[in-house]
């Protein structure tokens, strides 16, 4: 028992809060805006240069000029402006994006993330990851919380991270677990998935964490 | 006003200014907003040993996966090439370096080259592959990377309209690179899907002024590609 | 959409976010779209020891010569100052403390502020006083002078036309500070003489985000001032 | 017998070529619009914020909204854009403007150029001037070639600078000179006002120059 993909999605949606610009890494972080709460004003960045992204196009109306970072085709909203790339990343460089929820392959005790290449694998690029991380206000992390059986979060990454010191909070399909930067306190576990028990956790975490549920 | 700017076609447009072991600029984010004409007398052209800076590498036998295909990139600058077997051919057999920047970082460095900016300092990348060999320098408490400013020899842009003065104006998320590589290429060609008059785009929405744009060709009616075809259907909520 | 960001005048606006100490931006060039009201609306707050932000600091009782008056402003970072007297005065009795950037230097370190860049290197003032102090680094065999990003706890700026998100246009030569500060504030105001619906501007006209406006107060038909009213007859040629 | 400000302002006005965009200072600068030949395709920045300059309204259709860098009302052709500060300066400090014509208090042999403070009188600020000599392509100055009766081509300058080696061409009332920017080369006399002699210009000037008339 653990939650599934949309119930990993549902939960990061109740870190939403209202008047939030938020960005959405692909994967399970695309789900979460099935999951904002009625009545909820939320702006969806998408960092090619779109701010207040739109649902996916009925079937014909897809635009090829109007696309998300994903390249997949979006829509337009009233709230909608669109601008440069550069104009993109100084408006997450900045700070002005309140939340980004991206996924994983390895997160570290400290807050260390990566998910961008695993050495002697092709390597596709970085895209706006290390960009994201380094300049969104507050970083989500949602993803499996092992991989073929090996735990995810862990001691320290072995593989090249895409910044260092940057999550928040990870939620996995077992757990939940909050991050403070100030590089002493311990992450910690506040909430497990529904079935799952702290035993389970630690038996699937390599990571140090503290218990706070 | 005169047509100084405007070239018949995107071979005559180049003419003259394409050398082996050049460094250009694209526009373009995945397949949105690519100068697909330009791209494709590039390889008419035949120029080699190219340095390209653009944030994706087109696909298999579309936008820059063109001069992939025809072995005229050597080096590739950008943030992400995962949808091109061609370039994963090459890369992994060495034909191909490629220098991976992340994207805000890459746009940046494409700004401040155009804005005369040596140099600049980020957060992005700290602690990272991408700050190895580099400075980094603390401010306030906390780490920055410098990063250098990027210029081109020749940068390819595609707009949605221009006057024959060369301002431009784009369309949606059509803009992304295009407008920073307008101003970082030391020639910058643009390919309009619209050409009009001097006066017939209101001057406070113009993106590019003209003075960025030393050669204009029109383009009427490209065709555009879709990479992730995604639609809803008209029963699902959005 | 909600009217979360509209506040019914100046005064609400501004409430609860100035302090005596702290550091302002405001828009303009010249008296040039300028947030007249509410510059108006921090006189009767009566915040003082205000660091002010400003290409310029406006003229005797107009813009930034009512705070210059009303002794708020204890320093101004500016381009230029020549059109105040009262600004003479303070400057010369020491009442006043000014720093000098030059104009590009002072655009640019705005834009960096909200950016997130704390820093950048310009050729601009290299061997002059402006570069004393500060890091001089070579970049391929020029000197270039590094200046800091600048940022401030609320930026006050005038823009043409908002909609109730926020997103911001301008018009003709007012725009030009006020981009660059509405990122560049902690919190930012925006005096609009136009407020409308979202989906109201086209998408592809604005210029300013609704992401970086936390207020917007509607000011209609504001009087606006000409500093050097310059013309010709119409018998004479251009 | 020199030129007259207009005879200065046309002789800066023969430095310009078809294409060119152009800044020009307040004063006799100003001026050298009134010269542009027939038929050539001169756009002028402002670097408050536009490019494309028109002359001055007719009155009562003057437009607060639509000043120039000196703060003067001006008006729009076909062929304008307007854009942010930073924008403008973008264009100014990254070699995108062709040719920028000023006033000079000072200019001394090897291009360095004074013209914004005078210490211990009431400074006014630099404006734009150190970042327009810093980025434009060729600077030109026009001036007159002494206050006073003092000369103001100098050996050095004395007065703060706004920019160091930064001056391709002097005109003043009496005569033209080119500066290269190697370091190494002289200032060069290249013309001389109608009813001036060499003589004059040598008892008129302290910076030393090599004759190349």
């Amino acid at each position: 028992m653990a939650w599934t993909r949309e119930q990993m999605a549902q939960r990061a949606a109740q870190e939403l809060q209202d008047g939030f610009y938020v960005n959405l890494g692909i994967g399970i972080p695309t789900l979460v805006s099935n999951y904002i709460p009625e009545g909820m004003e939320i702006q969806l960045q998408s960092e090619n240069g779109m701010l207040g992204m739109g649902p996916f196009p009925y079937e014909g109306e897809e635009d090829a000029d109007l696309i998300n970072a994903g390249k997949q085709t979006v829509t337009e909203l009233p709230t909608t402006s669109y601008f440069s790339n550069a104009d993109s990343f100084a408006m997450i460089r900045g700070g002005h994006i309140n939340l980004s929820i991206l996924g994983a392959m390895q997160v570290a005790q400290n807050g260390d993330l990566a998910n961008w290449m695993i050495p002697g694998k092709m390597v596709k690029g970085m895209g706006g990851a290390m960009d994201l991380v380094a300049g969104v206000k507050k970083v989500i992390i949602v993803m499996e919380h092992t991989a073929k059986g090996e735990p995810k979060l862990l001691k320290t990454c072995n593989l090249p991270l895409t910044g260092k010191g940057v999550v928040d909070m990870v939620i996995t399909d077992m757990a939940v677990f909050k991050f403070e930067k100030d590089g002493e306190t311990n992450m910690k576990l506040i909430q497990l998935a529904d079935g799952v028990t702290l035993d389970d956790v630690k038996e699937a975490t390599e990571a140090e964490f503290d218990v706070a549920l | 006003m005169s047509d100084r700017k405007i070239y018949a076609d995107a071979t005559a447009a180049l003419d003259g200014i394409l050398t082996n072991g050049m460094t250009l600029m694209s526009g373009g984010f995945g397949l949105c907003g690519i100068p697909e004409t330009l791209i494709e007398a590039v390889k008419v052209a035949g120029v080699k040993g190219l340095t390209v800076i653009s944030n994706n590498a087109g696909v298999d036998g579309i936008g820059l996966g063109v001069l992939l295909e025809s072995k005229q990139i050597s080096t590739m600058v950008s943030s992400y090439v995962g949808e091109n077997k061609m370039f994963a051919e090459q890369y992994l057999n060495g034909d191909l370096e490629v220098v991976f920047t992340p994207q805000g970082t890459l746009s940046e460095q494409i700004r401040a080259g155009g804005a005369g900016i040596p140099a600049f300092y980020t957060k992005t990348g700290v602690g990272t592959l991408v700050a190895e060999g580099k400075e980094v320098k603390n401010f306030d408490g906390e780490d920055y990377v410098m990063e250098r400013g990027l210029t081109a020899d020749v940068a390819l842009v595609h707009a949605y309209m221009a006057d024959k003065e060369g301002n431009l104006v784009f369309r949606k998320t059509a803009r992304n690179f295009n407008p920073m590589m307008a101003t970082a290429g030391r020639i910058t060609v643009a390919e309009v899907e619209h050409l009009v008059e001097p006066g017939e785009i209101d001057p406070d929405h113009i993106v590019v002024p003209g003075v960025y744009v030393q050669r204009i060709v029109h383009v009427p009616n490209p065709v555009k590609h879709i990479e992730q075809r995604t639609t809803r259907t008209r029963n699902q909520v959005a």
